[in-house]
């Protein structure tokens, strides 16, 4: 990730008219050569820089090689795809700039970001009121495809309830209902959490919990109230390095030898950075690598593998690819870049399985474009003899419909511009 | 302002810092009209009595009065609204201001209107000419636009003497005047000096080194030695006095 | 008239010339910007960044006290706006309104305890407020949307009784609305610091102690002059907001303070144009160097070491200077 | 109830003495070199990869040792290479300077070691609770409270029976009596610098045993050691040491009634403090200018 992001025609123009200030426009022979060569140009905002950078990174990577894949195969209507990555900085303000820079300058018929959902949310501001068509790859929080949903945007990885859903009943059954929550102060967190006390409450659960500081990084006066507590379940629902110390923390005290730890999400990136101790728990996949009975899913390990450094692909790999596809294939069907037009032709349209790379069938839903990607429900282990990407055992999977609930419940009214 | 009150009266005034005493039981009369000069060796604790007086802090014991007004716990501030000008002994101006800034802005905040967001003609006028006036007593006029920062020694004095006059003090306070300076420039800043005290008839109060400016400009000099006033009396006492002569040969120089 | 400010020479016609070239560039954007590959909406953040910086300015540059918590009151001024716009009514310049005074008169509030502090010790503190206010939006999340920031509301179009100015759907008409704002701000701005007024702080920045003497209560002109300060500063948070259509509480954080600080030096703290200039090179810098390397932070703390070390005087200072050489 | 509390003490006791360790550093080089270094804690960073790169070659306890001398001679490095270039000017400069230093190291970080968080493998003896009772005091916690006793101890040892400690002492008190004494202040800064780096080094070791690495470690851990010297009082070292432990303190008793509040007591706490005593418990008036 050192090089360059990118170094577009655009660019090149930029730099060859500062360096003649007050010069002319350059028509540049770069990018206009026949009509059939006009790119198609998708912006992808996400954080590169800043505390999700991990997940970011493993993002990016995902949409490089799904377009040059793409591009191999004669990209989008026929004309080749550009990808044009901008780093948000994990800064709202920023993020909200570069939407208005690829939309505005750069001209790009399809936004995709941002990991932090703050950020998705601010640039669906920006993407609505210009009518461009945003897909959201990695950013959980609920009203994106809930109340705030827009007709243009479409969600790629899984609402916190659709995670906690496919988890909870599972967590219940084998271990009980009695559940201490340590939950991230922030909307993600805390519709998460809601979503798992809904649950559990239905199945006639206890809970107590604490909400902390997004970075908090000593867990120790937290876990000495849940050990106070004397639950069944650890929900650990911190992200990033606060999971990963909370995690630690929690092995340290030897705690897990008296409860269970499990949650929503612990993340193949996350995973792999804590000790071997600490890789454990009942957690909740949005995609696993490794689906002995889906075949496609093995071509595309093995495609893309050499070109993220011989590691196995994540679920933030998928969530690019699937979204990346999923506009060829709005595309195709809508036989042109309009959004509205290519919003109407995703909608309801069923992913193949080269594309959802899934067991069940998947497709972002009409009612508030939320993809019904299967739900991968298992144990975290240490590195086990596939390699050391091999962290997981899904233990079931839950179809996204049955996680999500129908559509009309999440609080989304599409409105189509008239 | 009747005759018997003194301009400055200073009445066993004291200044501790912690076990140091640096100025100890001084006691001094300045009258109406008279240019009191105050000299002594290195750290015989003039800077520190002038600051006293000045208000830069408030003395440990005793009692200061101005125009028989007890001012020893009154801010510094407020003692220059009740006519007390300071220069110090490292020049203190404002540098990337012209000459004009410099002695223009003491002259609104003399006459109070350092909180205007405008000034009317009138006001302005006054400003104008006030500036001009201290600017003329300074023999700055031909330098009014140039920065202060870039004028010589001497003038840069020059300058700050015209900004305490600005603020049409009663009292004049200069500690070392000519201090460091050559002998055109101390010569300059004499100058300058005996005008002000003979024909503008300030009340001046100075500190010096230079014992040929003190004996030409002083009425009356006060020796101050080790915190203590070691002497007082006209420029002729003080130097026949064997005190101060020993406390000079003995100790500074 | 600026220039004659800092330089303390009399205005002439070179000042006229630089007024006529920034306004003229200024009111011309939408012509050149999409030429040198540029977009609209930048030179609107661009604008921003300089009214913020040059309301900064006020306290570093002609007031000669420093401050590295300016953040806070920009995002201040952006909360209120934006609140202002969700809860209260769908009003521009109502919203404005109430952003500027939130921040200003926090900023004010502020001051009251900073005004004795002075040096490192007073940069800290400022840090350390903003920090107090970064955590206030952070925590309150039923109100301010939390760490997400806060969401639902879009500037709306100015009703003037017999025209509307639809600044909500039109890029470049928001763009000469943040001009016009920009321009009575700055103008305001240049009237103060011409004032007798004006002249004190300059005199606070020369020499404090010599103010003191000359029987200028310091503390309470530092005080109103970090208070004006910071009103300006919350006047260009509140079209941040607008600009963004968004508040977050990283706009904020002591990372932003840095940034305002950066561009005013970059552009030269000592003159009146200095943070417009620092904001065009900042926001162009951060812009493009962000978009070509994920090492921008790299460049961008490079850029702020280099211009400490070597450019102190910042670029207008170091024209004003070779000028007057 | 109580014993949750007393429990959260004892905790906050712990956490605090870390902030300590994190502060005392930044506190040295403000107290004599009156810059406030905005880079310290992307120095803590370093330490704590430097360790991470050690470690695979001299073991846990051979990084421990180690990095903390190379953060030294780093931060000696940097002091000489720009930090002296600013001390004459406005304060204004090296809190940019610092800013601009902190991007830089963050960034070097994430090029050098990657984006993701990294764990700093502590030998198995020290991941164990003491006792099963006080399950959450582990021997890794013994051992950095131990390890802050022993810098802070060796840090006050330092500067009243070592002659360069002695100069920094007076030199923090008075600069300008100290270089008419003949004594050479730019040494003695460098000096100075490299020995808050030291500390800030040891910090980021002990850091990444507990909460492993990132990039952006330097911007979660700043601002409580900031808090700290501002509570404890600009120029004075104790009320730095008083001023860590006591919002350490807070932090964990919020924690028990209030966890979300938990970031944000400590800022209260130095609303109050500087409401009702400006220079902080033990800051000296006026002695910073």
């Amino acid at each position: 990730m050192s090089d360059g992001i990118r170094l577009t025609a655009g660019r090149r123009k930029f730099l060859a008219a500062t360096a003649a200030v007050g010069g002319l426009q350059l028509s540049s022979p770069f990018i206009i050569k026949a009509r059939g060569d006009v790119p198609v140009k998708i912006g992808f905002i996400d954080p590169i820089t800043g505390s999700l950078s991990a997940l970011a990174v493993s993002e990016v990577e995902g949409a490089k090689w799904t377009v040059d894949q793409m591009n191999k195969k004669g990209g989008i209507l026929g004309r080749p795809v550009q990808l044009l990555v901008e780093d948000s900085a994990n800064d709202t303000g920023t993020g909200v700039q570069k939407a208005h820079k690829l939309i505005e300058r750069d001209k790009v018929d399809v936004i995709m970001g941002d990991v932090n959902s703050g950020i998705a949310y601010a640039i669906m501001g920006v993407t609505s009121d210009k009518k461009v068509l945003h897909i959201v790859p990695g950013g959980h929080t609920d009203p994106i495809t809930g109340k705030d949903c827009k007709w243009n945007t479409f969600r790629t990885c899984n609402t916190t309830a659709m995670d906690a859903a496919a988890v909870t009943g599972e967590l219940v059954k084998r271990f009980g209902k009695k559940w201490f929550f340590v939950t991230p102060d922030y909307a993600y967190g805390q519709t998460l959490q809601a979503n798992f006390v809904k649950n559990l409450e239905k199945l006639g659960g206890t809970w107590q919990g604490d909400m902390l500081p997004i970075a908090n990084a000593d867990f120790s006066a937290t876990l000495i109230k849940a050990k106070a507590f004397k639950p069944d379940v650890l929900l650990n629902n911190m992200g990033g390095a606060a999971q990963i110390n909370c995690m630690k923390q929690f092995v340290q005290f030897g705690m897990a030898k008296e409860m269970a730890l499990g949650g929503a999400l612990f993340e193949i990136e996350a995973i792999r950075s804590v000790p071997k101790e600490a890789q454990t728990g009942w957690w909740v996949m949005e995609w696993y690598w490794n689906q002995p009975n889906v075949p496609q899913v093995k071509e595309f390990v093995d495609a893309i593998s050499p070109s993220i450094g011989n590691r196995k692909p994540t679920a933030r790999h998928w969530m690019a690819y699937v979204s990346l596809q999923a506009v060829k294939l709005a595309a195709e069907k809508a036989k042109t870049l309009e959004a509205v037009k290519m919003a109407q032709a995703l909608s309801d349209l069923e992913l193949p399985p080269d594309v959802s790379l899934s067991p069940n069938k998947i497709k972002y839903r009409a009612g508030d474009h939320q993809l019904m990607s299967d739900i991968f429900v298992g144990q975290v282990h240490p590195p086990g003899p596939d390699g050391p990407d091999d962290l997981f055992k899904v233990e079931e999977i839950v179809t996204g419909e049955k996680a999500a609930g129908p559509a009309e419940e999440t609080g989304c009214k599409l409105v189509w511009p008239s | 302002m009747s005759g018997t009150v003194p301009k400055l009266e200073v009445r066993n005034v004291s200044k501790n810092f912690g076990n140091l005493k640096a100025v100890s039981g001084v006691s001094m009369r300045v009258e109406n009209g008279e240019l009191r000069a105050i000299i002594g060796p290195n750290g015989a604790g003039k800077t520190t009595f002038f600051n006293l007086i000045t208000g830069f802090f408030p003395p440990s014991s005793g009692e200061i009065l101005l125009d028989g007004h007890d001012i020893s716990r009154v801010p510094a501030a407020t003692r220059v609204k009740m006519g007390m000008g300071r220069t110090f002994q490292i020049t203190e101006i404002f540098p990337e201001l012209t000459v004009k800034e410099n002695t223009r802005i003491a002259v609104e905040t003399g006459l109070g209107f350092s909180l205007r967001p405008w000034l009317g003609a009138a006001d302005k006028k006054r400003v104008t000419d006030a500036s001009e006036e201290v600017m003329a007593m300074a023999n700055l006029t031909a330098k009014a636009d140039r920065l202060v920062g870039e004028l010589s020694h001497g003038d840069q004095r020059s300058a700050e003497i015209a900004m305490a006059l600005a603020l049409k003090p009663s009292l004049l306070l200069l500690d070392e005047p000519t201090a460091g300076m050559g002998d055109e420039e101390t010569y300059q800043v004499t100058g300058l000096i005996r005008r002000l005290h003979r024909d503008s008839k300030y009340t001046i109060v100075l500190i010096e080194h230079d014992m040929r400016v003190v004996f030409h400009l002083a009425d009356h000099i006060s020796v101050l030695a080790e915190g203590k006033l070691l002497a007082e009396g006209t420029p002729q006492e003080i130097s026949a006095n064997e005190h101060v002569q020993n406390a000079y040969l003995g100790k500074a120089e | 008239m600026s220039t004659a400010m800092t330089t303390g020479r009399p205005a002439g016609t070179r000042t006229y010339l630089q007024l006529g070239i920034i306004w003229a560039l200024l009111l011309t954007v939408p012509l050149w910007l999409p030429m040198l590959g540029g977009y609209t909406a930048i030179a609107g953040r661009v604008l921003v960044f300089a009214l913020a910086a040059m309301g900064f300015n006020m306290l570093l540059g002609f007031t000669g006290v420093m401050s590295f918590g300016h953040a806070a009151y920009f995002g201040l001024g952006a909360y209120g706006a934006g609140l202002t716009l969700k809860y209260v009514a769908a009003s521009t310049p109502l919203a404005m309104l109430a952003g500027t005074l939130l921040g200003g008169i926090a900023g004010t509030l502020f001051g009251l305890l900073l005004v004795r502090r002075r040096g490192v010790y007073f940069a800290m503190v400022t840090i350390a407020f903003g920090q107090v206010c970064f955590y206030i939006a952070y925590k309150w999340d039923s109100f301010t949307g939390g760490y997400d920031g806060l969401r639902g509301f879009l500037r709306a179009p100015i009703d003037l009784g017999f025209t509307r100015i639809d600044i909500a759907g039109n890029e470049t008409l928001f763009y000469f609305f943040v001009l016009f704002v920009f321009g009575l701000a700055v103008g305001l701005q240049a009237l103060i610091l011409a004032s007798p007024f004006g002249r004190t702080l300059l005199a606070i920045r020369e020499n404090e102690r010599r103010a003191r003497f000359l029987g200028l209560p310091v503390e309470r002109h530092i005080w109103l002059s970090f208070s004006i300060s910071c009103f300006f500063t919350a006047l260009a948070g509140t079209l941040y907001a607008l600009l963004n259509n968004f508040a977050d509480p990283l706009g904020l954080n002591y990372i932003m303070s840095g940034n305002i600080v950066m561009i005013t030096v970059m552009g030269g703290m000592r003159t009146f144009w200095g943070p417009l200039v620092g904001a065009v090179l900042f926001v162009m810098l951060q812009d493009y160097v962000s978009s070509m390397t994920t090492n921008w932070m790299f460049f961008v703390g490079m850029a702020f070491v280099l211009v400490v070390l070597f450019f102190p005087r910042g670029l207008m200072g170091m024209l004003q200077k070779r000028s007057a050489a | 109830m109580l014993q949750l509390v007393l429990f959260n003490l004892t905790n906050g006791l712990i956490v605090g003495a870390f902030y300590v360790l994190m502060a005392l550093g930044l506190s040295l080089i403000i107290n004599l070199s009156n810059v406030v270094n905005f880079a310290h804690g992307n120095f803590l960073a370093i330490g704590g990869y430097l360790a991470y790169t050690l470690t695979p070659y001299l073991g846990f306890w051979g990084a421990l040792l180690v990095s903390p001398f190379l953060t030294a001679v780093f931060g000696y490095v940097i002091e000489k290479l720009l930090i002296r270039h600013v001390y004459a000017r406005n304060h204004i400069y090296s809190l940019l300077l610092t800013f601009g230093l902190g991007f830089i190291l963050q960034d070097a970080c994430r090029y050098l070691w990657g984006p993701s968080p990294l764990p700093l493998g502590i030998p198995d003896i020290l991941s164990i609770p003491v006792t099963a009772d006080l399950f959450f005091v582990t021997w890794y916690r013994v051992f950095m409270v131990a390890i802050v006793i022993a810098a802070v101890g060796g840090l006050f040892a330092l500067l009243r029976y070592t002659r360069v400690g002695m100069r920094i002492r007076a030199g923090t008190l008075d600069l300008d009596t100290v270089s008419a004494l003949g004594v050479n202040v730019a040494a003695l800064r460098s000096y100075n610098f490299a020995v808050g780096s030291f500390l800030a080094g040891l910090a980021g070791v002990l850091a990444a045993g507990q909460i492993g690495l990132n990039p952006n470690m330097g911007d979660d851990l700043i601002m409580p050691s900031f808090i700290a010297i501002i509570v404890g009082g600009v120029g004075s070292l104790t009320g730095t040491l008083l001023g860590g432990l006591l919002i350490g303190v807070a932090a964990a008793l919020t924690t028990v009634f209030y966890p979300a509040g938990a970031e944000a007591v400590i800022y209260i706490i130095m609303a109050i403090v500087l409401l009702i005593r400006p220079r902080g418990l033990l800051g000296e008036e006026g002695m910073l200018t």
